[in-house]
Parts: C-alpha cells; sequence; structure tokens
C-alpha cells in the first residue's frame, strides 16, 4: 500500500522494498514516501523489520527487490558512504562510536569525508565547525574526551552530533532514547525537535510511545517486515492491528 | 605539527648523513650485514602497519609480499641485468600490483577473512614461483653481483644505504597517512566499519589504497635481498618467518604511531641477530614466543603505548 | 613454467598409453581424496568451533593438534596404547586445558574489547612457537610415528587398494562431525553456543553468562583435538613444526566451510582433499597447494560467508 | 672488480699477518661455521657438527695444531639461506676466525660462495650439492663423496638396467636438493635411452601420497627413483607398502633423504626392506679405514647427551673427516696461509675415517663414493640392528660392494 503522496515531492520513495535473509522475509513489499522536512515515526514490535528497513535507506543492507529513492535518484545500489554524501545520516540502535577517538576526532570524520572534501576548507576551519555542532548538542565540554569515557547519554548525543556533522538531509534516529532515564529522554527528544524542521527531516525509531507521539507528525507501523498502519499518531495508536501486534493477542 | 615536519625531516637527513659516513668510514662489513637486515625489517614493519595498524587488517602475506620482490629482482637481473634501482622500482610496481588485486579479492571480508586469504595467496603465489623454472624453481638460483657502483667501495654498504633509504622513504609516508584524513579514515573504519561508512568513510577504497601502498613498500624492501644473498631459493624467500617477525614487531612496537613499528622492529630485529650469534638455538624462537605473548597480553599498545601510559601517571 | 612439456607427466597427460587407466585413476584419486578429506575435516573440526563458532582467532590450533598427537604418542610408546584409544584418555585435559586456554584469552582480550583479532592472533603465534620449541626440546627434532593394528594395512577392493589408516579417519571423522552437530543442534548448551555465535547481546538479555558458554564450547573445541590429534599421528608421521604445515589447511576448510557449520567443514574439508588428490594423481603434483589454496581465494571472492555461511 | 680482488687479498694477508703475529702468545686457532641447529636441517647439522667436534677433542688431545689449541665457533643459521652471509661476515670481520667450514646442506651454503671467493677464503664444504659448480671458486673443498653431480643416479639406474629394467619412473620433493638430483636423473635416463614414463614432483608438506603412488604403479615403470625429504621418505614408502607398487618394478630408492638417519630408519622398521638407496657410510666390512671405529665409538658414546642421531653414519665421519684433512693441509703447510692451503688440498689424497680423498678441479671428490646399498631383514622397532653389518648391503661403488641386488622390489621386501 502506498501513501497518496502529498503535494511536494517526496525527499525519500521506498516502493515495493523487499528483504530476505536466507528463508526469513524481513522486509515485505514495504511502499512509503517521506515529505522533506516531515518528523515521522516508525514503531512495531521487535523482529518487525524496523531496524532493517533502515538498514536498508543508510545502505547497510543491499536489496534485492524494490528501490530505495532519494531526492528523484534512485539509490538503491549505492554504497552506504556515497548515501551519506548524498545526505542520509543515521545513529545506531547500540551506539557505535569510534572507540579509539576522541569525541571531536569522531565527528572530524565526518567532516573529513561526508562532507565533498574542499582543500580550502582548513583543518582549522573544520574543528570549529565540529565545535559548533557539540556546542549546540551540550558536549563541548566532552570535545576532548576519549569516545569510551563518555555516558549512555552522551553517546546517543554524539552520534547524533557525528551524524549531523555530515550535514545530512535525512537524519534517522535509531532507538537513540533505549536504555535512558526520563529525564534524558526528554532532553534528547528536545534534542531531535531542534534538529528537525529547518530542511532537515528526521526519520525516529522508538519504543517509548509517548516519545514517538509527542515527536511524530506521521507515524508507521510494522509488523512482521509489513506495514499494518501508518498516519496520524493518534489514528495509528487506535488501530486493532497495531494493538495487537503490540499486545500480542 | 608543522614544525614536527621540519624536525622529522631533519632526523631524516641526519639519518641518512650518518649511514653514509658509516659506509665510507667503517671498515668491517659485519655491521652492515647485519643492519641490513635490521633496517630491512624496519621497513617491512613500517609498510605492515599502514594496513595492520591504522586499519586494523592483518595481512599474514608479508613473506608472499616480500618474496615477490626477492623474485621480481632475480627475474629483471637475469632477463636484462636490471641494475639494483630498477629492480627494487619494478618491485614496488608489482607489490602495489598484488595489493591491488589481493585488496580487491580479500578486503570485502571482515578482518579475520582476510587474513586467511592472505595466508592462501602466499601459499599460490609461492607454489607458482616454486614452479617457475627460469627463475630456479624450488632448487633456488645463485647470482654473480655486478661491480658495486660509486661511489660505494662494497655492494653490502651500498645495499646498507639503499635500504636505509628505503626506510626513510616507508616512514615518511606512514607518518603522512597517519596525519592526514586517509590515517582517519582508516582509525574510523579499524573501530567500526559500518559506522565508518554510514558517516561517509568510503571504507572500501581507502582499505585497497592502504593495501597497495603497503604492499608496495614491502615488494620493494625485498627486492634488494637478491643482491645481498646472492642467491634465491622460494622456502627461504617466503619463509613464515617474515610474515609473524614482522606482525610481532609492530605489535611490540605499538601501532597507534608510526614510530611504533621502528621501534619493534629495531627491538626485535636487533635481538635476533644478537640472539643467532649468542645463544644459537631453538631458544631464540622461544624468546619470540615469550616476547610476543608477554607484550600482547602486558602492553596491549606497544612500547609506544607502555611510554604514552608512563607519561600520563608522570604527570 | 616446470610441470610443462619438458618434464613428463603421470597420469595422463601427453602419454596416450595411459589414458586408458585414467578413468580408475581418476576413480581411485576421487575415493582416497574423500578419505583425505575426511582427514582434514578432523583436524579442522574444533577450529570449526573456536574460530568458526566463537570468532577466536586460534592460529595455535595446529600447534594444539601436535601437541595432543605427541600424548598419544607417548601413550603408545610407553604403554603400547592403542593411538585412538590414546586420543579419548587425554580427550578430558584437553578439556580442562581448553577452558583454561579461553579464560585467558578472554581476560586478556575479549574484556578489553576492540581489536582483539590483532593481538589474539599475535597471541596464539607466540603460543605456537612455545609449543613448538617445547616439543624440540623434548623430544628432538625426529618425526615421531605410532604402531597400531590398522596401520600399514590395506583393503583390497578390485584392483583398487586402500589403506586402513585413512578408513579409520573416515569413520572417526565422519563419527565426530555427526557427533558435533548433534550436539550444537539437539542439546541445550550446544544451541546455547550457536546463540552465543548468533549474537551475544541477546543471549545476556535472556539472563545467560555468554563468556560462561564460550568458554564450555573452547573447552569443546580443544577436547576434540585428543582424537583429531590422534587420527594425525596415525595418518602420518609427526614432528615438532608440523603445525605450520596444517595452519593453511584447517583455516582454510573451515573458513570455506562458512563458519561454524560442522557439516559445511565436512563438505569443505572433501572438496579440499579431493582436489588436491586429483591434482597429485593426474596433473602436475606440485601444483597441489596452489590449486587447493585457489579454491579457497575463489570461494571468498565470491562468497565471502564461506560455502554454508551463516552470516549475511 | 678489480679493486674488490685487490681488498679481498688484502683481507687474506690481514688474517693471515695477524696469525702469524700471534704464533708468540699462542691464541687458539679458530675454525669458524654456521651449522643449521632449528629448522628442517637441524637433525643432520647436529649431528655433522658432533662429528667436527669429535674431531676437535682429538686434535687438541694430541697437542693441537701449530703448536696452538683448535676452537669452534659455531652459530645456527635456522636452515635458512637468508642468515648465512651476516653470520660468516660475524665470523671473518668480528671473530677473526682462520678457517672457514661451511654448514650443512646446499641452501645455507649458497649465499657465502661469492663471499669467500671475493675475499679470497678456503672453505671446506658439508655435504652440499654442485654450489660451486656456477661460482668455481678454486679454494672451495667438499667433504661429501658425490663426485661428479650424476654420479648416483647413474650409479642407480645402471644397477636397474643391469636387473633388467627398461623404464623410468621419476618421484621427487619440490625442494632444493631433491629437484638437483632428479635433474640429473633425467638426464642419465636420456644417455641410457630409458624411457621416462613418469615424472612428478610433489609439493612440501604432501601428507598422503597413496594417490600419486596409485598415479606411479599406473604408469608401470621397472625403474623408480625417488628423491626425497625426511619428513615425506616415511609417507612414500608406507603408501608403497598399502597401494603396492607393481610387481614389475626392479628396484625402487635411489635418492631418498632421511633413509640414513637413525630414527627414521626405526620409524620405518620393516618398510624399508627392499629399498635400494644412496648413502655415504654404512657398517660393511669395506668402510672401515684407521680411526673409524675408534670415531664410532666415541660418537655412539656422545650422540646419546647430545640428544643427535644414535647412529650417524651418515654426515657426523665426514664431518670428522673434514677436520681430518684441515689438520693434514696445515701440518704440512705450517702456516695458516689460504692459498697453500688450497693448494695442498686440491694436489694431494687426504687420509681419512672415510677412506682416501682426493679433489677435481671443481673442489668435489675426483669419484664419487656415493653407496648405492639395499635394505635387508630389517624388523620393525630397533635401532641397534642397523649398527650389524649385512642390514644395508652396499651394491655400488664395485670397490666397497658387500652383496647384490635382490630384485624385483615386491620380491625384496619379503
Amino acid at each position: 500500500m502506498t501513501i497518496p503522496s502529498e503535494t511536494t515531492a517526496p525527499l525519500l520513495q521506498i516502493s515495493a522494498l523487499t528483504k530476505r535473509f536466507g528463508g526469513f522475509t524481513a522486509l515485505d513489499n514495504v511502499s512509503v514516501d517521506i515529505r522533506p522536512g516531515e518528523r515521522f515515526g516508525l514503531i512495531g514490535p521487535n523482529g518487525s523489520g524496523k531496524t532493517t528497513l533502515i538498514n536498508c535507506i543508510s545502505g547497510a543492507f543491499r536489496t534485492e527487490v524494490g528501490t530505495v529513492t532519494f531526492r528523484g535518484e534512485d539509490i538503491t545500489q549505492m554504497p552506504a558512504h556515497v548515501r551519506t554524501r548524498r545526505g542520509i545520516a543515521r545513529s545506531f540502535q547500540i551506539p557505535r562510536p569510534f572507540r579509539s577517538m576522541t569525541v571531536l576526532e569522531n565527528l572530524m570524520v565526518a567532516l573529513d569525508f561526508a562532507v565533498a572534501t574542499d582543500p580550502l576548507v582548513s583543518v582549522a576551519h573544520r574543528r570549529e565547525t565540529a565545535m559548533s555542532i557539540l556546542t549546540g548538542m551540550g558536549l563541548a565540554a566532552k570535545a576532548d574526551a576519549s569516545a569510551t569515557t563518555l555516558s549512555q547519554v552522551e553517546l546517543r548525543k554524539m552520534e547524533l552530533a557525528r551524524a549531523m556533522a555530515t550535514r545530512p538531509k535525512l537524519l534517522i534516529s535509531d532507538e537513540a532514547m533505549a536504555g535512558l532515564s526520563s529525564s534524558e529522554v526528554d532532553e534528547v527528544l528536545d534534542l531531535l525537535m531542534s534538529l528537525a524542521g529547518h530542511d532537515i527531516t528526521v526519520i525516529m525509531i522508538e519504543h517509548i510511545m509517548q516519545a514517538v507521539m509527542r515527536f511524530s507528525e506521521r507515524v508507521m507501523c510494522l509488523d512482521a517486515g509489513r506495514i499494518i498502519a501508518i498516519g496520524k499518531p493518534s489514528e495509528v495508536m487506535a488501530n486493532q492491528r497495531v494493538q495487537e501486534a503490540y499486545l500480542g493477542t | 605539527m608543522n614544525r614536527n615536519g621540519i624536525l622529522f625531516w631533519i632526523g631524516a637527513a641526519l639519518f641518512l648523513l650518518i649511514i653514509a659516513l658509516m659506509t665510507h668510514f667503517v671498515r668491517n662489513e659485519y655491521p652492515f650485514f647485519a643492519g641490513y637486515v635490521i633496517l630491512q625489517f624496519i621497513v617491512l614493519a613500517v609498510a605492515w602497519s599502514i594496513l595492520g595498524g591504522h586499519a586494523g587488517y592483518v595481512n599474514f602475506g608479508t613473506s608472499a609480499f616480500f618474496g615477490m620482490g626477492v623474485y621480481t629482482a632475480v627475474f629483471l637481473f637475469k632477463v636484462a641485468g636490471a641494475p639494483l634501482a630498477v629492480q627494487i622500482a619494478a618491485a614496488a610496481a608489482v607489490g602495489a600490483l598484488m595489493g591491488f588485486a589481493l585488496g580487491l579479492i580479500t578486503l570485502r571480508m571482515q578482518g579475520i577473512f582476510f587474513s586467511i586469504a592472505t595466508i592462501a595467496a602466499t601459499i599460490v603465489i609461492e607454489t607458482s614461483i616454486t614452479n617457475w623454472r627460469y627463475v630456479g624453481g624450488a632448487a633456488g638460483i645463485q647470482l654473480q653481483r655486478p661491480p658495486v657502483t660509486p661511489p660505494f667501495d662494497g655492494y653490502v654498504q651500498m645495499l646498507f644505504f639503499v635500504q636505509a633509504l628505503l626506510v626513510v622513504l616507508a616512514v615518511a609516508i606512514s607518518r603522512y597517512i597517519q596525519s592526514s584524513w586517509i590515517g582517519r579514515g582508516l582509525q574510523a573504519l579499524r573501530d567500526d566499519e559500518l559506522a565508518a561508512e554510514c558517516t561517509g568513510v568510503p571504507t572500501l577504497r581507502l582499505k585497497v589504497l592502504a593495501c597497495v601502498i603497503s604492499g608496495a613498500l614491502m615488494c620493494a624492501a625485498g627486492a634488494p635481498a637478491a643482491m645481498y644473498l646472492q642467491y634465491a631459493d622460494p622456502s627461504s624467500a617466503f619463509n613464515l618467518n617474515y610474515s609473524v617477525s614482522v606482525l610481532a614487531m609492530s605489535l611490540i612496537g605499538g601501532t597507534a604511531h608510526w614510530l611504533g613499528p621502528v621501534v619493534g622492529a629495531i627491538l626485535l630485529g636487533s635481538t635476533q641477530q644478537l640472539l643467532t650469534v649468542t645463544i644459537s638455538s631453538e631458544v631464540n624462537v622461544l624468546v619470540l614466543g615469550v616476547m610476543l605473548v608477554l607484550f600482547v597480553v602486558g602492553a596491549p599498545e606497544g612500547l609506544i603505548g607502555l611510554l604514552k601510559k608512563i607519561r600520563k601517571e608522570g604527570k | 613454467m616446470r610441470s610443462g612439456a619438458d618434464r613428463g607427466s603421470g597420469g595422463c597427460a601427453g602419454r596416450g598409453g595411459l589414458c586408458v587407466f585414467s578413468i580408475d585413476l581418476l576413480l581411485d584419486a576421487v575415493v582416497l581424496g574423500v578419505l583425505l578429506g575426511c582427514f582434514y575435516a578432523a583436524v579442522s573440526l574444533g577450529l570449526s568451533v573456536s574460530f568458526g563458532l566463537l570468532d577466536v582467532p586460534h592460529v595455535a590450533h595446529p600447534a594444539f593438534l601436535v601437541l595432543a598427537s605427541y600424548a598419544v604418542f607417548v601413550l603408545n610408546e610407553q604403554y603400547g596404547i592403542d593411538p585412538l584409544l590414546g586420543g579419548l584418555l587425554i580427550t578430558p585435559f584437553l578439556f580442562l586445558f581448553g577452558l583454561a586456554a579461553y579464560r585467558l584469552y578472554y581476560e586478556t582480550f575479549e574484556k578489553r574489547g576492540s581489536d582483539a583479532g590483532v593481538r589474539g592472533i599475535a597471541f596464539f603465534f607466540g603460543i605456537a612457537f612455545i609449543i613448538e620449541v617445547l616439543l624440540i626440546l623434548q623430544f628432538g627434532v625426529d618425526q615421531r610415528s605410532v604402531t597400531a593394528s590398522y596401520i600399514g594395512k590395506a583393503w583390497r577392493i578390485g584392483d583398487m587398494r586402500i589403506p586402513f589408516r585413512l578408513v579409520v579417519a573416515f569413520g572417526v571423522a565422519a563419527g565426530l562431525t555427526i557427533l558435533l552437530a548433534l550436539y550444537l543442534s539437539k542439546t541445550f548448551m550446544g544451541r546455547a553456543i550457536r546463540a552465543v555465535a548468533q549474537d551475544q547481546e541477546a543471549l545476556r538479555l535472556m539472563g545467560a553468562n555468554p563468556i560462561r558458554i564460550k568458554q564450555w564450547a573452547f573447552g569443546i573445541a580443544t577436547a576434540v583435538l585428543g582424537i583429531s590429534g590422534a587420527l594425525l599421528i596415525i595418518v602420518a608421521p609427526v614432528d615438532p613444526v608440523l603445525d605450520r604445515a596444517y595452519i593453511g589447511r584447517t583455516f582454510c576448510v573451515v573458513v570455506m566451510a562458512g563458519l561454524g557449520s560442522m557439516t559445511g567443514t565436512l563438505v569443505a574439508a572433501i572438496i579440499l582433499g579431493v582436489a588436491e588428490s586429483i591434482v597429485l594423481t593426474l596433473f602436475g603434483a606440485s601444483w597441489a597447494p596452489a590449486i587447493s589454496f585457489a579454491l579457497l581465494l575463489g570461494v571468498l571472492a565470491v562468497r565471502p560467508q564461506g560455502l554454508f555461511g551463516r552470516r549475511s | 672488480m678489480k679493486r674488490r680482488t685487490l681488498l679481498g687479498a688484502s683481507i687474506a694477508l690481514a688474517v693471515a699477518g695477524l696469525t702469524s703475529g700471534a704464533v708468540a702468545q699462542q691464541p687458539p686457532i679458530k675454525i669458524g661455521m654456521s651449522m643449521p641447529q632449528t629448522g628442517g636441517l637441524a637433525g643432520g647439522g647436529k649431528a655433522s657438527l658432533l662429528g667436527i667436534e669429535i674431531w676437535r677433542d682429538d686434535v687438541n688431545a694430541r697437542g693441537g695444531l701449530l703448536g696452538r689449541k683448535v676452537e669452534l665457533v659455531v652459530y645456527d643459521d635456522k636452515s635458512s639461506a637468508s642468515e648465512t652471509p651476516a653470520i660468516y661476515s660475524k665470523l671473518l670481520d668480528v671473530d677473526k676466525v682462520d678457517i672457514l667450514f661451511a654448514p650443512y646442506g646446499t641452501v645455507p651454503t649458497a649465499p657465502i660462495m661469492p663471499l669467500v671467493k671475493q675475499r679470497g677464503l678456503l672453505l671446506m664444504g658439508n655435504f652440499s650439492f654442485q654450489v660451486n659448480s656456477k661460482v668455481g671458486h678454486d679454494m672451495w673443498f667438499n667433504n661429501a663423496p658425490w663426485g661428479p653431480a650424476d654420479s648416483w643416479a647413474a650409479s642407480f639406474l645402471d644397477i636397474g638396467q643391469k636387473a633388467g629394467g627398461k623404464t623410468v619412473a621419476l618421484l621427487s620433493a619440490d625442494q632444493e636438493f631433491a629437484q638437483n638430483l632428479v635433474v640429473t636423473a633425467r638426464d642419465v635416463a636420456k644417455r641410457l635411452n630409458m624411457p621416462v614414463v613418469f615424472d612428478q614432483a610433489y609439493p612440501p608438506n604432501t601428507v598422503e601420497f597413496s594417490s600419486i603412488i596409485r598415479a606411479l604403479k599406473a604408469a608401470k615403470p621397472d625403474i623408480v627413483y625417488v628423491s626425497s625429504y625426511p619428513p615425506d621418505s616415511a609417507g612414500i614408502l608406507r603408501a608403497v607398502n598399502e597401494i603396492g607398487i607393481g610387481d614389475n618394478v626392479k628396484v625402487f630408492g635411489g635418492g631418498m633423504v632421511g633413509l640414513q638417519f637413525g630414527a627414521v630408519m626405526e620409524n620405518m622398521g620393516s618398510l624399508l626392506n627392499g629399498v635400494v638407496n644412496y648413502n655415504t657410510w654404512l657398517p660393511e666390512k669395506s668402510m672401515y679405514n684407521e680411526g673409524t671405529k675408534e670415531f664410532f665409538d666415541t660418537y655412539t658414546k656422545r650422540a646419546i647427551e647430545a640428544k643427535v642421531d644414535p647412529l650417524g653414519y651418515y654426515l657426523a665421519p665426514f664431518g670428522y673427516a673434514n677436520g681430518q684433512m684441515i689438520e693434514q693441509a696445515i701440518k704440512a703447510v705450517g702456516s695458516l696461509d689460504q692459498k697453500a692451503l688450497a693448494k695442498y688440498l686440491r694436489e694431494n689424497t687426504h687420509k681419512t675415517i672415510v677412506g682416501p680423498i682426493a679433489f677435481a678441479a671443481d673442489g668435489e671428490w675426483k669419484q664419487s663414493a656415493t653407496l648405492q646399498a639395499q635394505f635387508r631383514g630389517i624388523v620393525d622397532k630397533n635401532m641397534e640392528q642397523f649398527r650389524q653389518p649385512g642390514k644395508q648391503v652396499i651394491l655400488f661403488p664395485a670397490n666397497l660392494k658387500s652383496g647384490d641386488l635382490v630384485a624385483p622390489f615386491e620380491a625384496a621386501r619379503k
């Protein structure tokens, strides 16, 4: 099922996407359009294919069936790093920092590679950029700390910061709030809110419902690799099958 | 940063100057014979850690690259009596090609698979050389050195100096890589390949690049060995010992900094030379084994890491 | 190249007269290859658990193997104990040895997390060298072999003769493979081990202790070496540095099989054995190693996860 | 080039000068060598070294040479070619040894040939094969009884032909020494116009020989010439024993390295029966010379604590012989002048415990004394049996012959 696309041309267009691992079908004919600037929530029980879907968007997986189109360009066969340069950035369910680097260096990687490296842009200038991003995330103090010394919430923030450093058009946050205290959840949520909007589209995967409710303009629920509901948060929540999927009845 | 650069080049110049003076004023030839071997291991270790250290991909094929270097030299010398410089240049080219091919085949694989693949590649290459009659095959081949080219007054002295040049070259390259975006990219993909990709790092291309550079340097380091030994046979040229020693040297020195493999090579290399002319028995294999275990367990960051730690605690 | 025109050749190449034979020569080669392959499987199974399932870069596996062979040799030499029985006798000790070895490995590497790979390899190389030297100091550099009723005899089928040694290797290897496969799929611990291989996190969430399970698995992987070591010295004499010859072969088999698949290991080993045997029989024998390892490279290039790989 | 020979000469002079000056305070005469004590050649290397050490002790017991004690300077070359150049440079430039012995084996020796030639030094070879053929150093003398390169292939194929053999099969290890042997065998076979019906080089670390023996059998040769290495020789004989080799095979063996070492022979036991293989010394009546028995009495004692080959027939006496030759040369010349010593060694026949040795121009023995002997009545797991005569019957050379060939091979195995 496809959503009747809105007036503006979609930023991300997924059509008839199917992903199999051996016999097991992780994504089954998934199609969805995401508008520029949209705040999009992705929910579903464990193993429903959420992470698989964003792996297919970010290029961690290649897909055999279906296409992924980003800003009018078919990126289905592109390797991940090219997609990143095209403007797709993500965080990971379990944070994946560059452990041997400082927080600042983590961002420098993004600035060195993702942003079309312009020799004229001096190292010093890149550092500034990185610092300003960190400041925006409230991580400035930790800039020279080793990534391994960060707390859970700081790791989450750093990953978002690193993602932002790639100057993304589309930011995918994969359970960035998992295992955080409620106050921390709000912190991160506000962060995502502030990022979204000004020409950055955000896809948020989340288990914490009220977070999704608060954040999303539109919510999609996956179950067993299929879209079982999509639309306004309230509608989706009300949906019979969604509740079944969650309550496992 | 920049001052460091100047200091480095001054150091390199001094190093070469001392070497050059040695070749003219030291009459005793032993330092050159023994020193040559150590310099050769420095090049190999530095080259190895460009891929093995920065990117964390363990190449077991050191002996394959080294051996190919030897046999490139042998072939060119036999077919055209090519001069040393040509032998080395050609070897570097061959090494780069090998690195590229090997990289393309194997660097898609996660770390350890790459290591296995390099073992396999080594055996394939060694077998091919063993079956290549023209360069002596399994029976090996004896070579007669051409007269030495001035200003040197002994061939060994010349080889010693040439190997020293290679050391400077290798270290300079490794040093540049470490401080440049290439180094940061390799470091990132060593830490987390997927995260690196998703941060825009072209992991495969970087790995292949590293493999090419490292391969070229290893082959180049092997080339002069043909003239040094004036003899080549596959089982010596492709000896597993090269792969393991180089791995050990890099780890003992520490792979986090370009200086690590240099230190490691000097330490282990001279230890091995020393043991050869002192203990001279199975025991020196034992020493290698024990050193390996002690260091990876006791000083996982190698000597360099150890020093850093000490300095930290000093403060 | 050597094995070209200037060198005559066995089998069929060039010599019309021999082509008549090459059919049942081929048949023999295949049969012997299968047997040899099973032997390779037997010496690789342990690694297929320790490296295949646990991702331990166990370069010292062949060294442990040779060590086990020497233990079997001593039992056979001193007390005239049958090698296979000897292999069984040392199995429990190897199991304990394995537990200890993994503990050490875990404490020093996996605990510290990132790139245990490089250091792990160096570590095990060190261990391997130490074992080599200790064996040399104890037994000298000469080859050692064992005596048993089934060594040196052959089994006749028509004019085909099959060495009993290999038949034994075949039987034991097959048995061992099936046993391990069953253990890993049927028993609770076995399934736990596979789970660890799949996803440690998941297991930890389920409240099981992955380290314990991995330690146990490594114990199993080492214990298997009792029988493998016995086969090693039954099939051919051993010397202290024989392990170097098997680093390539065993890893080749395990990787070609696809990590952690027992039946895969058997099949891959048989492919290797048959390839080797056919080349030895019919073509330039000296190319045998190139062939089998080119095979591995081929597999890795096309299917990085191996023939029966579990990973995507 | 000229400059270099000059340099070499001057060093040679320097060495000579140093020693003659030194006679006053009687420092020892240093004999330097590398010897494989680890790696593939270690087994042989250690036995060979023991032989040389026994000579050193004997000569020192006799009051040394030129009134000076003899001292050995020995380093381990790990059986590899890459170690020896540094070692020999150390021996010459740091240890300032007076005489050089070569390491056991061809691979470690090859790299030092150019060195000694360039410096104009005497080198006593130790069981290397044809290392001097390309270098052409006229101060090189090999203690091994090979003689002309093709001699043992010739003698073996000749024995086979006399036994009615017409076709030849060649099975060789794809390693340096074995390949040198098989090359000569090809030439000899051509010369005797015996067709080669099988010719394979098996790779190092071959585990199982059944299939290759099966192929060899299928070629139906009359004579099987095998040049193999210790680790493989056992595997080959096992496979032959199991697979069989065909009744038409007259003689089997020739160049199997390893069947000379006690431990290997003990391992193989009855598998050895019938094999005709090369050797250098055997406990047959014809082999004893002045001092031979005494040497082996000493060797047998010292081999035990030295943990080396308990028999030591293959290398040890020749190591001792090397010592004897240098001893005679130094006594005759009365100095350590390398050129003079070389001249003496080249022009005279030397009495040694392995018989009289005379050198050809290339520094190899004038005529081959490489034995071809057939194993007879060997039982399993018994080291002592090999000390008795009659267990390895010498078929070649004629002057040392101690019995006749039993053929065909299958018959001789029983």
